[in-house]
């Protein structure tokens, strides 16, 4: 295990590399020039150039990318071009909104998610299965920033339980996370039911029934720990999903995280905080994968023992 | 020419079981050094229990594996090295018949189609020509024209072994390597197979590699049998030998532990002791000697090696030797 | 060692408020459509940002609702006869939040950090013929110009002032996070991308909010920011977007507010294609677009049509006679152009939505006049480049750009867009225009001290350009920001700044 | 009568398919008393394992019991709640696997696996539990037990795990023994080791065993009394000696005959032609009279009743009937 | 050994047996009954008006008997345009898809066929692809060519590479392993006829099935580039492009929002749908 995730964590290295490439040449070949939007509409041709230099656009890629590179390992993430705030601190308030939300988001997802992939696995061709199905396959099924729209018209304006925007309150979460874990939920249930539907076939369950186990026991002990081995890949890949949703969530409930900074940040050729936000983005969603596999071996006694 | 069909000499073959970062690699012991020949026209089987190496050893006669150390010859030349296209030529003299009847046969293709294949790959036939191959050889082995029309999953075990047979047998081939091609079947249709091998063997004069972990069943079809343990051929002989007077404690074994189908049949029987060992940590010294009752010190340090203990009759144990 | 105690003191009270009293402060907020991206009053381009800043800081003088100018920080001002001098006196008694005292000193200090060049701040361009300046005494300043510029008292006057101590203290990139000025408000909290908050200024030196803190809040989704104001989350909005007026206007706790703006919506027709080079073409487009239905539809009726090419809240506007929409006589002019079939061409802007309605509207009237317009939206970053790259009229590929313009006054709004020394890439005057006539007039105007002389000059200029047609002239924006009933003192003017120096409530 | 432990009176079972309902068992009735091993022996498909699930009433969701009795101590199982069924599975009557590796549950500890047993029925503490698993572990000849308790079964080997599934099956001391093809999927040496393990655990325990198979060689070695199964009837029972050297059924006769015999065999091996019929098709009259080398038109029209032909012995042909070996019990 | 079973003795061509199966599940049959309507659709394109017909006098105009689903800020038909809609939504989705199951099919099957340095080149440069998580790749790869029909196609095409890449080839490592497959090859088959004749087919359940349900994947990502202002230009009246205006009328004319939101959503649902019942029917192990 060791070993693996050690192996793992080397992996990690060159993807990166490669990463970081990509997103250098990323910023680098979006059409826009950033000393142009930064100094604005009506700045003159010399004050652009100043800026060109100052920001060191005049230099070589490669020369640019060694100091983008320098900067990464020096822990010099540079100037935010749009707003001249060191990067760093553009970056870490947004870091905590979109952490609230993604962990309330999963937190939900999961519970809700896994138990209703269970009760519709038990209820297989059930009245409840249906409805629980045809609801979680609605949940993949509608463009997130609609839901976000309808849920706020509902919640807050017509009833007034929740607040619009913002992220002042644990209340203000409560819209959002709903609109982002609404697709994550839906695909854990769908997972978890055919997981677990497969698995209520095993050997094994027939064992545990014929030691005379009520079936709560059978369900989840027996058969829920052997599906949760399963639904952790999947809450893994989810995240991509999640940090992706989450722009058009924070967009929607105005809510000042990373992913609507990323897009407010291409769209102003913001590129030091570009590039700053993909690498986290991308390191955070490796990191994840990684952990996901490694918890996916604790909890698979399989690939622990190898 | 010498009457040898398949020459062994002292295969090894390894597989990789787990890959570690900083400690040497783990590996599956699956055949060590075995040395063996088919002669043309005979049946060797081959017997041991599962994971011993007893497919691997087809596998590797067949090239559909490459041997680590060690030369395979066929027809009287060594085949061992060579490349995929060298050997696509050879491929119609020696066939394939599975164990598992069901995994065999392509599902998504009609049974015409799966026999056909070979046909399709070393020969220019006609379409038509081809088909009636088809037919002919489906009638050999007991199945007709209808069937051809059929997928896979609408025959029963024993008529898809058939199939697989008729497969094997369009190419007009020398050898057959028969991987346990009963395990799979119920006792009342093992029997129909068995003797359709052996009739197609007088008839198209054949060879046969047949692979089997049943005793029982080795015994109607072979000519001369090899014990497999481990990775290792520990005893080859004849058959009528090899139940008479079997030499190495772990065929003894073998033989005392299948379950004789009368009730009458009292008679003593060798329980071993524990598991086979796993092929990737191998005892040192003879494989067996972790079970064997009569394991002396010796047995623990060196493998004893094949040796002729009579007439067609090798052995490797060193009870026998001293 | 003064100011430092008086400092810290200022720095704690605040606090002590707040644990106090919590629940009894009185707070607003503002929601607008998007980021506060520096509070660094000398080196930001936006607006908002602008209107955020000037909660904290003051200038010179400030612009009034009605576009004039208004003594703040100064008690008055005299220019030489050259032009060249400028002396202003400054107020006295009036203190920055950390207790330092505004003075001459104080004001100096500012305008050398903002002419800089190293620094190459985003004002600096607002100062490039200031030569340099002088403390007359502990109140008066004095400003000397290269050369004479007439809007440079506009300019001059728009600085605002930081503290010296603080500027000191936290540097030019430190003060982006620490805005220490004499307004109103006292900075409280700014976190980028989300809110800012800023405190009723309790020493401040006239009459100020009536309210404890004031919250501007970013929020970029339309339907949002109206939810929030429907909720009471937030008092005003600005901008209040002009599709979804009638959601509101029913509720009786809202009301919206309608402003003039300095807003120019128009269309560069790009006279070096051989398409627009002739006038007649130009003014043909002109008559075949229906002004009132643009501002129907595509700002849902709120926008004025444009008399001139600047809107009428610039100071010199001369209005014009207008385009009368008159298709058949489009129609005429066009034939007598030699396009009695029209032709294609294609306009850019970018894929905003609101943008792209202006586009096809545009491009649905001209096909009335058989002009077939490809609308291509391009994102922000794209379009720029695409009219920024090319290096010679010939090289350049726009043919229309459906674009807006806002300035202060009448140079900012005209020198930019028709010189024809600013043809791209040095600025944006992507008519590529090209005129002797309107040239000599920019120059004149722009050195002419005497405001009736300089009257004269711009309206012949206005006329000029009028004929030439060098754009579609489409319409100015009608500023929209709505508000709960109880909010009162918060104001837009017309440029879209947010003015909240009386702001106070009844909630 | 009352000396029969386990008493199976006409079970029916069938299954609810989209190609109709099934009957997997068929008119199926047999006892087994204490200390005996009783052999169900039938082809692949002939409704074996669906007879021993069926009565635990382990059935899978679409599988129905819809007539018989199934009767442990003169209990009716069949008429339990599902409480009461429960407290049976397990203490009472156990059951073991064929296939030992995936009757495994992968992610636990075999201990907890053993443990769980006692602890529901015997109601033990950890500690109780633990040291009883140890016990068992033992007694099933495994050395180190507390070794092996902390393991997850894909470290087993295949005989060992199903050693432990005896084990667990043992652990409450049941009064019947279900074994579902105990040692199909281990090797001859391993199977033989199992196989004196069941015995001797019979012997000491006292209990009945219902051993499934289709190895007449395993029936031959372990069994006192046989049925034999086709087509989810039971077409002959007899004791094991009698059944081996003279069976009456044409199926028993033509099934002991294709088993290949070391030392016995001849060229060419008798077999049954034919094969085993879908059950969504079953023939009228006789079901393996399609097979049947002597069958008669009779055998095609009416399906014969299972009647006893001797002492303890029953077959299910009208020509073992027609020959007037019909002994009315 | 596993245990065998006799299966059914009638013959039934795998076709048939997958259309018994098939019609047992309702919800995938709905579903497509529901998309060949929209297939229909898009033939024939029954729209009841001009869908760039200006009508200034009936701007925004509720549903009513005229106009069923409303107008729009130009007076246009709601329905009209949603009908067009459909042709360019699905169009975008079907080729966006298409383009990257092919690609993602043989980078999968060489992947998982031949393995070694090809896979893992192939496979790394599906990670360094997921590593830039969902959307944002489509998002990134459309500020870089710029937006516009094509571009967004070209997006979720390329983002939707690495998915198939992972799923056939996974499909591929199984089957590759399956009996028949060595018996091919022992056989002599070469690779090509191997690949397409053996193991492609196998792999075609789990591709129909993930090829379903990118569908929707798709649709909704399109959807989304426009929300966030990288989609087509709304003179094309995509459902996504539609959504993005209609929010701005959000109070004055939720049934801009709600129409177009309720055609994604129910197109994306049954995509969804009869991909589910696809995959019970052709049951391949989806990971
Ligand atoms: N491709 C492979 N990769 C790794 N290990 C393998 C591979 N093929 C076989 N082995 C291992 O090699 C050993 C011998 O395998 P082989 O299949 O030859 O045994 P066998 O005698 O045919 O067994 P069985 O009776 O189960 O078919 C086993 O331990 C098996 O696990
Ligand atoms: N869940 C089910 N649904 C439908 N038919 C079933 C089901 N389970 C079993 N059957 C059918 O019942 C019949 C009897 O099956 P059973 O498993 O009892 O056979 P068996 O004698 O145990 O065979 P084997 O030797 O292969 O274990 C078979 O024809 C099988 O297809
Ligand atoms: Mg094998
Ligand atoms: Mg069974």
């Amino acid at each position: 295990m060791k070993q693996y995730v050690l192996k793992r964590l080397l992996n990690i290295i060159p993807i990166m590399l490669v990463v970081s490439i990509i997103v250098f040449m990323f910023i680098h070949l979006i059409p826009g020039d950033p000393a142009r939007i930064v100094a604005g509409q009506k700045a003159t041709l010399e004050e652009i150039e100043i800026m060109r230099e100052k920001l060191g656009l005049n230099d070589p890629y490669i020369v640019q990318y060694k100091n983008f590179m320098v900067g990464v390992f020096s822990g010099n993430w540079g100037t935010s071009i749009k707003s001249n705030l060191p990067v760093w601190n553009v970056i870490v308030p947004r870091i905590k909104p979109t952490l609230i939300l993604a962990i309330f988001s999963i937190i939900w997802s999961v519970v809700a998610g896994i138990s209703m992939g269970v009760i519709s696995a038990i209820k297989r061709g059930k009245l409840i299965d249906y409805i629980v199905m045809v609801g979680a396959t609605s949940g993949i099924s509608v463009p997130l920033f609609w839901l976000g729209l309808m849920l706020m018209q509902i919640f807050s304006v017509k009833l007034g339980w929740f607040p619009t925007t913002g992220v002042d309150s644990f209340s203000s979460y409560v819209l959002p996370s709903i609109t982002l874990g609404a697709g994550i939920t839906a695909m854990i249930a769908r997972y978890t039911r055919s997981s677990m539907i497969e698995i209520l076939k095993e050997n094994y369950i027939r064992t545990s029934r014929a030691k005379g186990l009520h079936e709560f026991m059978v369900i989840n002990k027996h058969a829920l720990r052997n599906s949760l081995v399963d639904v952790i890949t999947i809450v893994g890949l989810q995240f991509g999903f999640l940090l992706a949703g989450s722009v058009l969530v924070e967009t929607v409930f105005a809510i000042p995280g990373l992913g609507r900074l990323l897009i407010d940040s291409i769209l102003f050729r913001d590129y030091t905080v570009v590039q700053t936000v993909l690498l986290i983005f991308t390191f955070q969603f490796i990191i994840i994968n990684l952990i996901v596999d490694v918890l996916y071996g604790i909890a698979n006694p399989k690939i622990r023992y190898e | 020419m010498s009457n040898n069909l398949v020459e062994l000499k002292d295969v090894r073959k390894t597989f990789l079981a787990s890959k570690t970062l900083f400690r040497s690699n783990k590996y599956v012991h699956a055949l060590n050094g075995v040395s063996l020949e088919i002669k043309n026209g005979e049946t060797l089987s081959i017997v041991g229990e599962s994971g011993c190496g007893k497919s691997t050893l087809g596998r590797v006669i067949n090239k559909l594996l490459d041997v680590d150390s060690g030369e395979v010859w066929f027809e009287d030349k060594n085949i061992t090295n060579y490349a995929t296209s060298q050997i696509r030529p050879f491929r119609n003299k020696m066939q394939m018949v599975f164990q598992d009847p069901y995994g065999s046969l392509n599902p998504r293709m009609k049974i015409k189609d799966i026999v056909a294949e070979p046909l399709l790959v070393h020969t220019d036939m006609s379409k038509k020509d081809r088909y009636n191959t088809v037919i002919e050889l489906l009638e050999t082995v007991g199945l007709n024209e209808r069937h051809a029309q059929g997928y896979a999953h609408e025959f029963s075990g024993g008529q898809r072994q058939r199939i697989g047979i008729a497969r094997a047998l369009s190419v007009n081939p020398k050898l057959i390597i028969a991987d346990e091609p009963v395990s799979a079947l119920d006792v009342s249709i093992q029997a129909q197979v068995i003797n359709i091998f052996k009739r197609l063997q007088r008839d198209f004069n054949l060879t046969y590699l047949f692979i089997s972990h049943d005793l029982s069943v080795v015994e109607i079809i072979s000519d001369r049998i090899g014990v497999m343990y481990l990775g290792y051929l520990v005893e080859i002989t004849t058959k009528e030998e090899l139940y008479k007077n079997p030499k190495h404690p772990y065929t003894q074994a073998l033989l005392s532990a299948v379950p004789i189908a009368d009730p009458s049949h009292k008679r003593n029987r060798i329980i071993l002791k524990g598991d086979i060992p796993s092929p990737i940590d191998m005892p040192i010294g003879c494989p067996f000697n972790t079970r064997c009752m009569y394991a002396m010190e010796q047995c623990f340090k060196t493998m004893p090696q094949l040796v002729e203990v009579g007439s067609d009759h090798k052995v490797a144990c060193h009870l026998n030797l001293s | 060692n003064d100011t430092k105690q008086e400092e810290t003191a200022a720095n704690v009270e605040p606090n002590q408020e707040n644990t106090e009293g919590k629940s009894e402060d009185v707070n607003m907020t503002i929601a607008v459509n998007a980021e506060i991206i520096s509070l660094d009053p000398h080196n930001l381009s936006d607006t908002l940002s602008g209107s955020a800043a000037d909660t904290m800081y003051e200038s010179l003088y400030d612009y009034k609702l009605d576009m004039s100018l208004e003594p703040v920080l100064a008690t008055g001002y005299s220019v030489s006869e050259d032009g060249l001098e400028y002396t202003f006196n400054i107020r006295e008694g009036v203190t920055f939040h950390d207790g330092t005292e505004l003075n001459a000193e104080a004001v100096k200090y500012n305008f050398d950090r903002v002419m800089d060049e190293e620094k190459n701040l985003r004002r600096r361009r607002n100062f490039l013929y200031v030569n340099s300046t002088e403390v007359i005494d502990e109140y008066t300043i004095l400003i000397k110009l290269d050369s004479p510029f007439a809007p440079m008292i506009n300019r001059i006057a728009s600085l605002s002032v930081i503290s010296p101590t603080a500027l000191e203290e936290y540097g030019d990139q430190g003060i982006l996070t620490n805005p220490v000025g004499t307004g109103p408000y006292t900075f409280e909290e700014w976190t980028p991308g989300d809110k800012m908050v800023v405190r009723a200024n309790p020493n401040y030196w006239k009459e100020g909010p009536k309210i404890d803190t004031l919250t501007f809040k970013p929020v970029t989704e339309n339907g949002a920011r109206i939810a929030m104001l429907q909720t009471g989350e937030a008092d005003y909005i600005y901008p209040m977007p002009t599709e979804q007026v009638k959601t509101v206007e029913s509720d009786e706790n809202i009301k919206v507010i309608e402003g003039p703006s300095t807003i120019a919506r128009f269309t560069f027709l790009n006279m070096t294609k051989d398409i627009f080079s002739d006038v007649k073409v130009r003014q043909a487009i002109n008559h075949a677009i229906n002004k009132e239905a643009y501002a129907k539809v595509v700002k849902s009726g709120y926008a004025v049509p444009l008399t001139s090419h600047v809107p009428t809240t610039i100071e010199y506007q001369s209005p014009q006679p207008e385009y009368e929409y008159n298709v058949e006589k489009a129609k005429e002019l066009m034939k007598e152009a030699g396009y009695p079939d029209g032709f294609a061409t294609h306009i850019w802007a970018p894929n905003d939505t609101e943008n792209m309605k202006g586009m096809q509207f545009i491009s649905q009237q001209l096909a009335e006049i058989g002009i077939d317009v490809e609308v291509i939206p391009m994102e922000e970053g794209t379009l720029s480049d695409s009219i920024y790259s090319p290096q010679t009229p010939e090289e350049s590929e726009v043919n229309m750009w459906y674009v807006s313009w806002s300035a202060f006054d009448i140079d900012g709004a005209t020198t930019r867009l028709f010189h024809s020394s600013n043809i791209p890439p040095t600025s944006p005057n992507v008519s590529y225009y090209m005129s002797d006539e309107a040239d000599k007039l920019m120059d004149a105007g722009a050195t002419e001290v005497d405001p009736v002389k300089r009257a004269e000059i711009y309206a012949e200029l206005q006329e000029v350009i009028w004929n030439d047609a060098p754009w579609i002239f489409l319409g100015s924006d009608v500023l929209l920001s709505a508000k709960r009933a109880t909010t009162e003192g918060i104001f837009v003017d017309p440029s879209g700044g947010i003015i909240a120096t009386e702001a106070s409530t009844t909630k | 009568m009352t000396d029969k432990l386990l008493d199976v009176k006409n079970l029916k079972t069938e299954f609810h398919t989209d190609k109709g309902n099934l009957t997997a068992v068929n008119d199926v009735s047999f006892y087994v008393n204490n200390e005996e091993i009783v052999g169900l022996v039938g082809e692949s498909g002939s409704g074996k394992s669906v007879t021993s699930l069926s009565l635990l009433r382990l059935l899978p969701e679409n599988g129905e019991i819809s007539e018989g009795e199934i009767l442990l101590e003169g209990r009716n199982l069949r008429e339990m709640n599902k409480k009461e069924i429960r407290s049976i599975r397990g203490s009472d009557i156990a059951i073991i696997f064929q296939d030992p590796m995936s009757s495994l549950n992968p992610v636990l500890r075999v201990g907890e696996q053993l443990m769980e047993c006692t602890k529901l029925h015997l109601k033990y503490t950890n500690d109780q539990a633990r040291k009883h698993a140890i016990d068992m572990i033992k007694r099933v000849g495994i050395p180190v037990p507390e070794d092996i308790m902390n393991r997850y079964p894909h470290q087993l080997s295949g005989g060992m795990s199903q050693r432990i599934m005896i084990a667990m099956a043992m652990s409450c001391n049941p009064k019947l023994l279900i074994a579902d093809e105990p040692t199909t999927a281990l090797d001859v040496t391993i199977q033989a080791q199992v196989m004196e393990l069941m015995l001797e655990l019979k012997e000491k325990n006292k209990i009945g065993v219902l051993l499934i198979t289709h190895d007449l060689g395993v029936v031959a070695e372990m069994c006192d009394r046989v049925m034999v199964m086709y087509c989810g009837r039971i077409v002959e029972m007899a004791d094991v000696n009698s059944l081996f050297k003279n069976p009456l059924h044409p199926y028993t006769k033509g099934l002991i005959a294709s088993v290949p015999k070391i030392g016995r065999n001849s060229d060419v091996l008798p077999y049954i032609s034919g094969r085993v019929p879908d059950l969504s098709q079953l023939p009228t009259g006789c079901k393996f009279a399609p097979r049947c080398s002597l069958a008669i038109d009779k055998c095609h029209i009416e399906e014969p009743k299972l009647i006893y032909v001797g002492e303890n012995r029953q077959c299910r042909c009208h020509l073992v009937n027609e020959r007037g070996e019909n002994h009315e019990q | 050994m596993k245990e065998i079973q006799y299966e059914d003795f009638k013959i039934e061509s795998p076709f048939r047996e997958f259309s018994r199966k098939f019609l047992k599940k309702k919800s995938a049959v709905i579903s497509l009954a529901f998309l060949v309507f929209l297939l229909i659709l898009v033939v024939f394109q029954p729209t009841p008006y001009d869908i760039s017909a200006i009508d200034y006098d009936n701007i925004l105009c509720e549903p009513n008997s005229d106009h069923l689903f409303g107008t729009d800020e130009y007076g246009r038909d709601v329905l009209s345009r949603i009908i067009t809609g459909t042709r360019i939504s699905l169009s975008v989705a079907i080729i966006a898809v298409t383009i990257g199951a092919i690609i993602g099919s043989i980078l999968g099957i060489i992947a998982g066929y031949y393995g070694g340095l090809l896979e893992s080149l192939i496979m790394r440069s599906c990670d360094v692809l997921f590593s830039f998580p969902g959307l944002l790749l489509a998002i990134g790869i459309v500020a870089i060519i710029g937006p516009g029909l094509t571009n967004v196609v070209i997006a979720i095409s390329i983002y939707g590479i690495p998915t198939f890449t992972r799923i056939i080839r996974s499909s591929t490592l199984s089957i590759k392993e399956l009996l028949y497959i060595e018996a091919s090859k022992s056989i002599g088959v070469s690779d090509m006829r191997l690949l397409f004749k053996h193991i492609f087919p196998g792999t075609l359940p789990s591709l129909i099935v993930s090829y379903t349900m990118r569908m929707g994947t798709a649709i909704i990502s399109a959807a989304s580039l426009s929300f966030l202002g990288f989609g087509a230009s709304p003179k094309n009246p995509d459902w996504g492009a539609m959504l993005s205006t209609g929010r701005d009328y959000i109070g004055v004319a939720p049934h801009m929002l709600f129409y177009p939101g309720l055609m994604i959503f129910l197109t994306v649902l049954a995509f969804n749908l009869l991909g589910d019942g696809l995959r019970d029917t052709l049951d391949p192990k989806l990971d």
